[in-house]
Order: C-alpha cells, then sequence, then structure tokens
C-alpha cells in the first residue's frame, strides 16, 4: 500500500477530469502532466526511502547476527578446558571464513537461488552472487550478508559438539558442507518462496497452511544441534568423560566461566538481530500506528522473555537438584529458551513466550539426564540445547501462534496454533518439519561422520586428547605466564616441534 | 476544501469534486506513506538503541567479575546474568506499568496501566514494544549497578529478593516521577511541572545511576565491609584487588559502547525536525558527543590525578573515571554544549576521588565503587545539569517553558528543581532499600558466613571455581618431557549443604 | 509555474493563484517531509555505523592485551583507553578541524575551521556533529594501530606524546588531502583532482592503516626490539608470545564486527538511489560483503600457508591473515567485485607472511604484527585498488570523470594515483613521526630502562599485575578444613619511583 504516484492511468483519469471541468484539452494534459510528474516523483523518492530504510534495518541486523559469532567463540573457549582453546577458537573463526566462501559460491545459491529452474527443493540461481542484485525479486547484497550471518550459526552449533576430539580436517571438511549445501537445502524447504515445506511459500503449501519456523529454530538450531548429535555419537565421550561403570566419572567442566558468561551474553545480544530481524523489511505498515516495526518490537519482547522465564526456571530447578546457583547452567538454559523461542518469536503473545521459556528449561533438562544415561557426550550441550530446545519451539509454535500475527508476518491463508483456536493443521505441520528435518541431517552428515571416521580423519589419537590439541596440533597452549620457565630460558619449548600430521588413533 | 477553490475557477461543480478527489487522494496516500516510514524510522532507531543499551549488561557482567576475586567470580556473574532475566519478567508484570502505565487514575506518584504489556501496543500515547524493551534495558542497568556495591559476601537469596523489589518497584515509581509525562518532577510533563520548570534528568544520572548507587550504599553499609578489607587496628587493610585486569577494561569499553544507545538512544524518536537541516538527529549527534567528551575528559583527568598520587599509571582507576564521567554527564547530555560535558568530566573525576577517599576513611566497602560513582557522580551531573544547561537545547528536547541553568542565564529555578531531584531520589530509596536489607539482616538472609566468604563463594554455594586450569605441573614444568595426563577435577562435585 | 498552466486552461487569474497555491503548498511541505526524512535516515545509519567502529576500539585492546605478555597487559590496555579518551580531546580541539575544517582559507593541504566544533552543525557543507563522531572513530583506530608496535617497551609518556601528535595532526592531514573535497589528492574532491582523477582510498587502508602502521614501524625502529626478542648469535630469540589467545581471538571477531561500520559506513549517506531498486543502500551491502569475503580468504590462505610452514593449524596467526584482509580491502571496498575481494584477501595473506618473513630477517620487533599488517596490507590495498576498481561502482560511490582499474580497462592513471597516495603517506609520516621519536629517544622519554622490562611495567609503572589469583594452595587443597585467610596481597601499593 506504498504511494505509487499516478500509475495506473492515473494521469489519464486527472485529464479527464480536468477536462470535464471545462478545459481545454492540451492545457488540461499540461496541467495533468504537471501534477502527476511531481507525484510520481515523490513517488519515487518514497521508494528510495523505504529501500534505504528496510536495507539498513536488514543490515545493522546482520551485523547484531554476526556478533553471535562472538559470543559462540567465547562460550566454545570458556567450556572446553584450557588445552582445547585454540583448537576450538579456530573452528569457530573459520566457521565464519570458510562459512564465507562457501556460502558465497554454493549456500546462497542453493537456499535462495531463484530461475526459471525453481522447484521446491533446491535454489538454482546466484551462485558467487550473479545476477546479485536481483531487482525483478527484490535481492540485495544485505539479504546474502544477512543469510551468511544464519548459515554460520548453523556449523558453529555443532563445533560445539563435537569438541576437544575431533580432528581439524574432519572439522574442515563437515563445516564446508553444512553451510555449503546441508542448510541451504532446509533453509529453501522452509524459508523461499519456492519452498515445500514452510508458509512462506506463495502457494501450494504443506497442508494448505506451511509450516511456521520465523527465525529458524529448526532450520538453524535443529539442524546444527542434529549434526552434532551424529558427529558426537559416532566419535564416542572424550576420554575418561565416563567410567567403565558407566556413571559420569569426571565432570570435564569447562575452563573459564568469565568466557562463558561473556559468550552467553553476546549470544543475547546477538539474538536481537537474528530474531526481529528475521522480518527483513521493517517499513510495511499494518494500520496507522502498527507496521511490521510493532511486529519487530513485538519480537524482540518475545525473544527476551522466554530467554528470562528459561533462565530462572533453570536456576531454580538445578538449585533444587544439585543444591548449587550454577551460572553456567543457567546460561545455557537461558540460550536453550532462545532457541526454542526462535520459531515463533513474531507469532506469539508476550505471556505464551514465558511458556515457551518454561517449557524449554525442563526439555534442556531432560536431554541432559537422559544423555548422562546414554553415555553421550557434548561439552557444549549442542544437541540437547539447539537440537531439544529447537523442536520443542517447533511445536510451541503449532500451539501458541496467534492468527492475527501470523497473517500480519506471512500473509493471509496460514495456518495458527492449535490452542489459540487453529486447529491441528499448523501442528501438524510443524511436526513434519521435525522430522524432515531430522532426518536429511541425519541422512547427509551422518554417512559423512562415519566416511571421516573410516578414513581415520575423525578422532584425535589418544596421546593427542590426553595432552590437549594446542600443544599437539595448534602451535602451543592458549595461556602463557612468564613465570614459567619457557619464558626465563630462549629457544624453550614454547614452541613445540613440527608435529607429523594425522597421527594414527 | 480545494474543491471549493476549483468551483471558484469556474469548473463544474461534478468536475471540480472529481478532480480534487484525485488529488486529494494522492496527497492522502503519500501521508500515509510518510507516517509509515516515520514510525519504522523512529522505532528502527529505539530498538538498535535498546540493543545497545542491552550491550551494558554484557559490560557490567565482565567489568563485576574482572573487579572481584576470582573465587566469587560464578558468583558476580550470575547476578548479572540474573539482573537481566529477573528484572526481564518483573518488569514485564509490574514495573514498566509502574512507571509508564497511563489510564484514567493518572497520578504523579505511580502508573496504573499496561501491565504485562496489557493494552500494548498503545497507539493512544504512542507507545509501542519498543518503548517497553528500552525502559526495561533501562531497568536492568540500575539493578546491575546495585550488585557491585554488594559483591562478595551478599547471599544469592538475598539478591534476588532485592533485585526483584528495585527493578520492579523502587526504581518504576522514580523512573515515573521524572520521565513518565505524568511525573510530577520532571520536565516531561507538559503541565504542573516543579517550580514551574521541572527537572531535567535525560537519560538518567537520578533516575538510574543515583537509585542503582544509593540502594548498594545501604546495602553495603548494612552489611558491612569484606572480612579483611579494613584491619582492625584502623590501618588500611587489605587493598582486595580484582582478578582480571582484562576483564575490567573489556568490561568498562562495552559500557562505553553501550552509553551510546543509553544516551543519544533517551530522545526516543529521531524524527522530529527543528529547521530544514537539524532535527532530533542533530540532537542526538550531539548527545553522543558530549557523552564521548565528559568520559574522556574525565578519564584523563583520573590518570593524571591518580598518577600525582599514588605514583602509578593505573588502568582501573582511569576505567572508574571515565565511567564517573558518563554517569554525570548521563542528565544533561542532550541539552549542554561540548564544551561543558567537558567540565563536567572534570569534575565528575574529582567527584569520585573525593567520595573514594571519604570511604576509605569511613570504611565503607564497595567493591566496584558503586555508590561512589553511580551515587555521585550522579548526583553531581544532576546538578551540573542545573548550571550548565542551555535554552535552545531544552526547548528542543523538551518544548518551550522548561527552565535553563544558572551560567547559562536561566536563574535558579532548574537548579532548585534538581537539587530537589536528588533529595527525593536519596529519601525514597533509603526509605524503600534501606528497610528491606534491615529485613533481610533480622532474617540472617543477608549476609554468607564467614567460612563461606573466606574459601569463596564460587565454591560453596556456585559449584565450583570459575577458572579450571589442569595440569598445574604441565603448566610450570612444560619441558616437553613430562606430558602426564589430567588430574581428577578437584572440584565438588557431591551436592553441597544448603545455606544454614 | 502552475498557475500559468492553470491559468492557460481558461480559469481567472485570481481562482488560479488560489488553486495553484493550495496545491504547491502542499508539494512543498511533502518535499519538507521527505528531507527530514531523509536526514533522519542518513544520520541514524551514520551514528550506528559510528557505534560499530568505536567497537573497534574494544576489539583493539582486547587483540592487543592478549598479544602480549601478562605482564605488560595492564600497560597496553591503558594505552588502548587513552587513544580512544586523549583522542577525543585532541580530535575534538584540533584534528577535526585540520581534517574537514572549510572556509576561506579553503586549501588542499590543511583544514581550517569547526575546531572546537565551532560553526558546528553547518548546514552549508552538510556537516552534522555524527559526522564528526564518526570520524573521531577512525581517528583513534589509527592510534590503536601504532601502541600495538611499540608495546612491551615504551615509557607511558612517551606514548602519551605521540598519540596526541598523531591524532591531532599527523592523521587528520593526510584525511584532509585524500577524503576532504579540498584535499589535493583524494578522488572526493570535485575539481582539480590528481592525474585527473584523484586516489581512491575509500575507507582509509592508507589514511588509517598506512598511516598507523608507518608511524608503529619508525617507532619499533628507533626503539629497537625487547630484550631477549633476538638473540645475539643470529638465532631467532624467544618467540614471547601473547599471554591469553582467548583475548586474541575476542578482540580479532571484534574488530571484524566493527569493520562493518568502518567500511560500509564511509559511504556517510544510505539515502541515495542510482535508479528504482539500487542506491547507495546497494553499495553498502556490496561493501559489506567484499569485507567479508576478502577477510575470510585472507583467513583461509593463512590457515593453510601456515599449516604448510610451520605444521600447526595457528588461530593468532589466523586471526592476523583475516584482519590484513580487512586492511587491504579497506581501501577498494565499495568500488569492486565480490570475486575481486577474494583476490585481495588472498594476496594481503601473502603480503603479511612476506613482511613477517622480512622483518625476521631484519630483526625488527612488532608484538602486534602492527606494521606488517597495516602497514604492509593497507598498502597492498591501496595498489589492489588501482587494479580492480569498476567503473560503475566508482561512478556511484564518488561521482563521474575518476579513474577507474588497470584490469577492469580504466587504464593506469588511477592505479598511479594509487602509487603516489603510498609514497605521500609514507614521506609524511617518515618525516613528522619519525623525528618526533627521534627526539622522545633523545630526552631518554622512550624506551623503558631494562629492570623494568624485565620485570614487566605493570608492577613498576601501573601499580600491580593485571591478573590476580590468590591462595592457590587453597583452589588445590578445598577439603573445607584447612581455609586460610588471604595471604597479604603481594602487589606492591607503596609508591614508586618516577621514571629515572
Amino acid at each position: 500500500m506504498a504511494f505509487a504516484g499516478c500509475a495506473n492511468g492515473g494521469l489519464s483519469n486527472l485529464t479527464e477530469f480536468l477536462t470535464a471541468g471545462g478545459a481545454s484539452n492540451a492545457s488540461a494534459e499540461a496541467v495533468g502532466t504537471f501534477l502527476c510528474g511531481r507525484f510520481d516523483e515523490i513517488s519515487t523518492t518514497l521508494a528510495a526511502h523505504t529501500l534505504a530504510v528496510n536495507n539498513t534495518f536488514l543490515l545493522f541486523s546482520a551485523y547484531l547476527v554476526f556478533s553471535m559469532q562472538i559470543g559462540f567463540a567465547m562460550l566454545c573457549a570458556g567450556s572446553v578446558r584450557a588445552k582445547n582453546t585454540m583448537n576450538i577458537m579456530l573452528t569457530n573463526v573459520l566457521d565464519a571464513a570458510a562459512g564465507g566462501i562457501s556460502f558465497y559460491l554454493f549456500g546462497y545459491g542453493f537456499a535462495f537461488g531463484r530461475s526459471d529452474n525453481n522447484n521446491g527443493f533446491i535454489g538454482s540461481n546466484y551462485f558467487a552472487l550473479h545476477h546479485t542484485p536481483d531487482a525483478g525479486r527484490g535481492f540485495d547484497f544485505s539479504f546474502f550478508l544477512y543469510q551468511w550471518a544464519f548459515a554460520i550459526a548453523a556449523a558453529g552449533i555443532t563445533s560445539g559438539s563435537i569438541a576437544e576430539r575431533t580432528q581439524f580436517v574432519a572439522y574442515l571438511v563437515y563445516s564446508s558442507f553444512l553451510t555449503g549445501f546441508v542448510y541451504p537445502i532446509v533453509a529453501h524447504w522452509v524459508w523461499s518462496v519456492d519452498g515445500w515445506l514452510g508458509a512462506a511459500a506463495l502457494n501450494n503449501r504443506l497442508f494448505g497452511v506451511g509450516s511456521i519456523d520465523f527465525a529458524g529454530s529448526g532450520v538453524v538450531h535443529m539442524v546444527g544441534g542434529i549434526a552434532g548429535l551424529a558427529g558426537a555419537y559416532i566419535e564416542g565421550p572424550r576420554m575418561g568423560r565416563y567410567g567403565p561403570d558407566g556413571k559420569p566419572a569426571m565432570d570435564m567442566r569447562g575452563h573459564s566461566a568469565s568466557l562463558v558468561v561473556l559468550g552467553s551474553f553476546l549470544l543475547w545480544f546477538g539474538w536481537f538481530g537474528f530474531n526481529p530481524g528475521s522480518y527483513i523489511y521493517i517499513v510495511v505498515p499494518y494500520d496507522d500506528f502498527t507496521g511490521n516495526w510493532t511486529g519487530v518490537g513485538r519480537t524482540a519482547v518475545t525473544t527476551t522473555l522466554a530467554g528470562c522465564a528459561a533462565a530462572l526456571t533453570t536456576l531454580f530447578a538445578r538449585r533444587w537438584m544439585t543444591g548449587h546457583w550454577n551460572v553456567t547452567d543457567v546460561c545455557n538454559g537461558l540460550l536453550g529458551g532462545f532457541a526454542a523461542i526462535t520459531a515463533g518469536c513474531a507469532v506469539v503473545e508476550p505471556w505464551a513466550a514465558i511458556i515457551c521459556g518454561f517449557g524449554s528449561a525442563w526439555v534442556l533438562i531432560g536431554f541432559n539426564v537422559l544423555a548422562a544415561k546414554l553415555k553421550y557426550d557434548d561439552p557444549l550441550e549442542a544437541a540437547q540445547l539447539h537440537g531439544g530446545c529447537g523442536a520443542w519451539g517447533l511445536i510451541f509454535t503449532g500451539l501458541f501462534a496467534r492468527e492475527k500475527y501470523v497473517s500480519e508476518a506471512y500473509g493471509t491463508g496460514r495456518g495458527h496454533g492449535l490452542f489459540m483456536g487453529g486447529g491441528g493443521k499448523l501442528l501438524a505441520a510443524q511436526i513434519i518439519e521435525i522430522l524432515v528435518i531430522s532426518g536429511w541431517v541425519l541422512a547427509t552428515m551422518g554417512p559423512l561422520f562415519l566416511l571421516l571416521k573410516r578414513f581415520n580423519l575423525l578422532r584425535i589419537s589418544s596421546d593427542d586428547e590426553v595432552a590437549g590439541m594446542d600443544l599437539t596440533r595448534h602451535g602451543g597452549a592458549a595461556y602463557y605466564h612468564e613465570d614459567s620457565p619457557q619464558f626465563l630460558t630462549p629457544n624453550a619449548t614454547n614452541k613445540p616441534a613440527r608435529t607429523v600430521p594425522h597421527a594414527t588413533p | 476544501n480545494l474543491t471549493s477553490l476549483l468551483t471558484a475557477t469556474g469548473t463544474s461543480n461534478d468536475s471540480a469534486a472529481l478532480v480534487g478527489q484525485f488529488i486529494c487522494d494522492r496527497f492522502d496516500a503519500v501521508a500515509g506513506t510518510l507516517t509509515a516510514h516515520n514510525l519504522a524510522v523512529d522505532n528502527t532507531y529505539l530498538l538498535f538503541s535498546t540493543y545497545l543499551v542491552f550491550s551494558m549488561q554484557i559490560g557490567f557482567a565482565m567489568l563485576c567479575a574482572g573487579s572481584v576475586r576470582a573465587k566469587n567470580t560464578m558468583n558476580i556473574m550470575l547476578t548479572n546474568v540474573l539482573d537481566a532475566a529477573a528484572g526481564g519478567i518483573s518488569f514485564y508484570l509490574f514495573g514498566y506499568g509502574f512507571a509508564f502505565g497511563r489510564s484514567s487514575n493518572n497520578n504523579g506518584f505511580i502508573g496504573s496501566n499496561f501491565f504485562a504489556l496489557h493494552k500494548m501496543p498503545n497507539a493512544e500515547n504512542g507507545f509501542d514494544y519498543s518503548f517497553f524493551l528500552f525502559q526495561w534495558a533501562f531497568a536492568i542497568a540500575t539493578a546491575g549497578i546495585t550488585s557491585g556495591s554488594i559483591a562478595e559476601r551478599t547471599q544469592f537469596v538475598a539478591y534476588l529478593v532485592y533485585s526483584s523489589f528495585l527493578t520492579g518497584f523502587v526504581y518504576p515509581i522514580v523512573a515515573h516521577w521524572l520521565w513518565s509525562v505524568d511525573g510530577w518532577a520532571g520536565a516531561a510533563a507538559p503541565t504542573n511541572r516543579l517550580l514551574g520548570v521541572g527537572a531535567i534528568d535525560f537519560a538518567g544520572s537520578g533516575v538510574v545511576h543515583m537509585v542503582g548507587g544509593i540502594a548498594g550504599l545501604w546495602g553495603a553499609l548494612i552489611e558491612g565491609p569484606r572480612i579483611g578489607r579494613f584491619s582492625k587496628n584502623g590501618s588500611n587493610g587489605m587493598d582486595m584487588r580484582g582478578h582480571s585486569a582484562s576483564l575490567v577494561v573489556l568490561g568498562s569499553f562495552l559500557l562505553w559502547f553501550g552509553w551510546y544507545g543509553f544516551n543519544p538512544g533517551s530522545f526516543v524518536k529521531i524524527l522530529a525536525p527543528y529547521d530544514s537541516f537539524q532535527g532530533n538527529w542533530t540532537g542526538v549527534g550531539r548527545t553522543a558527543v558530549t557523552t564521548t567528551l565528559s568520559g574522556s575528559a574525565a578519564a584523563l583527568t583520573t590518570l593524571f590525578a591518580r598518577r600525582f598520587f599514588t605514583g602509578h599509571w593505573n588502568v582501573t582507576d582511569v576505567c572508574n573515571g571515565l565511567l564517573g564521567g558518563f554517569a554525570a554527564i548521563t542528565s544533561g547530555c542532550a541539552v549542554v554544549e561540548p564544551w561543558a560535558a567537558i567540565i563536567c568530566g572534570f569534575v565528575a573525576s574529582w567527584v569520585l576521588m573525593g567520595f573514594n577517599y571519604v570511604a576509605l576513611k569511613v570504611k565503607y566497602d564497595d567493591p566496584l565503587e558503586a555508590f561512589q560513582l553511580h551515587g555521585g557522580c550522579g548526583a553531581w551531573g544532576v546538578f551540573f545539569t542545573g548550571l550548565f544547561a542551555r535554552e535552545k537545547y531544552v526547548a528542543e528536547a523538551y518544548g518551550p517553558g522548561r527552565g535553563h541553568g544558572l551560567f547559562m542565564g536561566g536563574g535558579g529555578k532548574l537548579l532548585a528543581a534538581q537539587i530537589i531531584e536528588i533529595f527525593v531520589i536519596i529519601g525514597w530509596v533509603s526509605a524503600t532499600m534501606g528497610p528491606l536489607f534491615f529485613l533481610l539482616k533480622k532474617f540472617n538472609l543477608l549476609r554468607i558466613s564467614a567460612e563461606d566468604e573466606m574459601s569463596g563463594m564460587d565454591l560453596t554455594r556456585h559449584g565450583g571455581s570459575a577458572y579450571n586450569i589442569e595440569e598445574p605441573e604441565l603448566r610450570f614444568n612444560a619441558s616437553g618431557g613430562n606430558l602426564t595426563g589430567n588430574k581428577k577435577n578437584t572440584q565438588p562435585s557431591e551436592q553441597v549443604i544448603p545455606m544454614a
């Protein structure tokens, strides 16, 4: 409903009116041309304003999402033992860097590329930003950047699951594959207007409604979490994590809670780009006071409340279960709440977000108990947190999505939540999304990890694991204190000798 | 109107109506689009400012973590996370309604609507969700200040109680007085302003910083100093430095970063023109400049003054001075000239050093200097605004008819209003938070036991130390040959006894 | 105009005038509102970009802190805080005026107005406060680069002197040459451009990075390497690794984050349409993409190259490579294609490694590799722009009539201008900063004493170590029984003797 000047025959209409008013044809045309010229000018200027504001909004949201990468790096660094810090931070830097190249070359095209070969399964254009910007379809560079920031977040999740025991080469392989192929396909299904699964599709939506995964509880968090699950399961737990009796032996706490808290807070900060930013456009009015800006604000509020509720629930639940007030547990609970609300953030009421967060805290605690029972070792709880809470978030959206908000965010004719009077269609679509994401990621990443294992490229040697990868593979420890002897004697051993690549396990 | 004009030109009534309709429809469509743009731009601006203010919470967490001893790091960081989380719930349920709720029961003391975001967004008052979120970020900053004052010796339960009370009730009331259009004290009120002018506390030197600082003062006073901080014979005792200056600097810088949302963001709307070139965007830019200059001046003053007094160039002192400069300019940031901001920062540095000196004399122990910094420099900032506020800028930010500074030819009215603000804030916070802390002490819920304090709360209450450096022998004998395996993790994993 | 058209339609003069007046008033009102919107959007964009650039200061502080030894952490962080604070004051008083001040004395060499923000905001030149703040954030980044080169061995006073001189004079002059519309060297000038085209340094590979890097080169050369860095027998000596890779990674990531303000923000205005879909917003987005891709390519190249050379996958090397890629693309970010950015990053990585190799050979010691990274990669970036700048993008960013790249069919004019830029920057910075460092050395104000260097500046000059981990025996014997009290803090609290 943006202003369109004198398009659609406005000029001839006006000229006609003026002529009928008694003016001569030529003069009427002159007046009409003058007025309509002015209106068209205004219309052009307004269009430029709209584009400028929308792009500003999207770009700064993209920067915020990028800051989540800082958060991941700090969270991961703090959550592993000091001897593997260099390793995990390197994987985080390369998530962004290698992801940048592979998403530029392949991923973006698979996810959002539109051409004559449009289909619901995979995109087919815009590889290496060819044909971008695309005025016809409204894709500018800022959209690419925003989507890139999402793709690298997915890869960041997985690296947490397989931390402290994975060969660096395996990491490079899976990361490029995930951001370049596995993730973009899912993004295409759910977020592209051509996708077969999502509510964004213009027509032929799943069950007539399409699943609602606004900012990616499924697309980002479940994909990353399940990929991590496959990797961590195939690798097995870290040495010493579980004793021969099957009981958790060592706790293997991270080496710095300060970094964990810093990372969690930075993720929170970045989530304000992740969820509200997923509106992409902010200049879309609903009435004379509300518009997408209201939706964006509400999304920021639901995101905040879900995280807050999850953090508080975790605090008291863990206090009750362990007797401690534990800050790292609270941080994980917080992030679980965010991962859960990500699917429904734009389409639920603030009070529902509190329910979402409350539920997600218990989901995370439950999955953690289950993981301990099954001797599943995930240093960052990434599969439990992003996979588990992400799946809960999708179901929650099927229950609590509100009709008004859905139609504002997606347009009319989509489904809404079971508890909000929308029947079971949306819920069914949400469950299908959970199942197909789990299936797709397991079917692609599982074989990849098995293959890596087969070629002895997956797990590091036990010597490396005991000594820590930093010393054996990454050129030295992350921390140096001068009072240690290597600093007092020149040419001391603070620089390990060149190591043999890929020691056999 | 246009139709009648056209009729007067001699065109027939019907045609005139058609032409008029056509043209006016176009203008209405233009106006509608412009309104949408206006709202979109203002909300974009407010939301991103909110995110910046939120990043101050990261700053607080890091600053606090670095400023305490390693054995209490987990504890203080947990309180910072919960400031934001518990504050989110309590401000959503109560605080926002008390502060900004408007209804037929409007009064100058307390708000009465919008609890749990009921009736939001509210077109009538122009309140959208973004405004709520912005105010939430301010409320949790207040609670964060207080947690610094009582760090390293407070029971976690006490913390939960006071934090919810502060963000849910004490702070919102003050915000209502100063910032709501219904408030009795602030310059924002359209009529019936205090002394005819209303106090100017643009971004909250009083509302946020003094409230947090004075709450901290009462907590720290009632708890008393940390064990060993002051020795019995009257000497200075132990210095009790924080465990990581890197975290202190990181936190201070993040606070600086976030302050660009705090002060300039308090314009709330950026799209309000003053003339053909200037508008709120100019005010916003100038506010960012005054903020920067005040902090810079305070940092430099502290640097040289501390160098003179102690002989060291001390980075943590400089960081505190910097933050003191920010806390002081927060009140007047939008209504003073850049050069005045330098004066503000210069004096703020001396205020902070003065309060620190007094604190040492009276054996007041505040691990983060939170009362001295936020309370002291905040009060100076409120006072400073009464001296240097410029008429033109006040009119642009608040509308005409408010007061301006004594040194800028505005007479003493504004200054009087500012002084009243200082006193009522001190009174209100003392009257509410003082009894609360007393009550907590009475029920033995305030201070941790001496054993806990000696061994650190992380070990006894929070499940273990914040830092786990394995293989210490490896670190110190890394001669390449004796790479031994991990030692058994020494952290207590068994359930501890809940608080005695 | 409209009135005469209406008169021609046969209406009476008076009525026509009324109708014309009515309609034109409406149009003027619309135009006025549109101008306000325009300014609000542009200023919002510029301010938030500024905040991002400021966050690079956090990044520098963390990167520097992590890259030095623990015993000098307080020192280097203090210099980073003061970059921002002292730079704030000196850029406010002098630097901004020298760089962008316009008056009747306009000349290509130096600016002459706007000192202490006098005559700001300036509608005539379109300068509002936000522009000042944006430029300030750039100036302090320059000083931050230099502090890395001379880390761990420089007296604090020397630091204060050179930093003010750099941000207040040396850097602003270069900025004036390249970025002011009056400058003699840059493509921004409307007429009389160098070689008819003007050098293109969009966000400052030369103006910021080379200036900072070359200043650092002179400082580090004149001071000589740290004690023990190179042994006498010609072997490599000690590696002198930084004390915390976590801080290095945090800093690098924050710099990446801030670079999104640095490069895309340099468009200054976002609301400038090219056609019905594209505009400066497209340029801004593309700039963010080229920045990302160049850094990514440089990081990957460094990863594999260093793996090949050293056998390790080294995260700190990768971080430096990443930053080298950013420093290089900064010049051409807005005028090259995304694929060209990958080439830029690829080469930047080799440039950095080459310079590092040479530095080792000639025993040049730069703790942060600041000269190699910002000087070397910056120069490559300026050169690269002369090869790959695309005509269309140059015209969009600067207007028609500027040069484009040799490989893009633009001939050698732009490349020649770029090479001239490289040489005049090297010359100017060497001619100003070299003598300054010599003078400081002459007066014994440059390098710290050998004793200070061995024991670390934190202990001798900055009031104590950055890290205080108390009672390690308590941490490892926390059996509950042997809780000993705090040991006396071992930090020196007595006043130290001022520098010898």
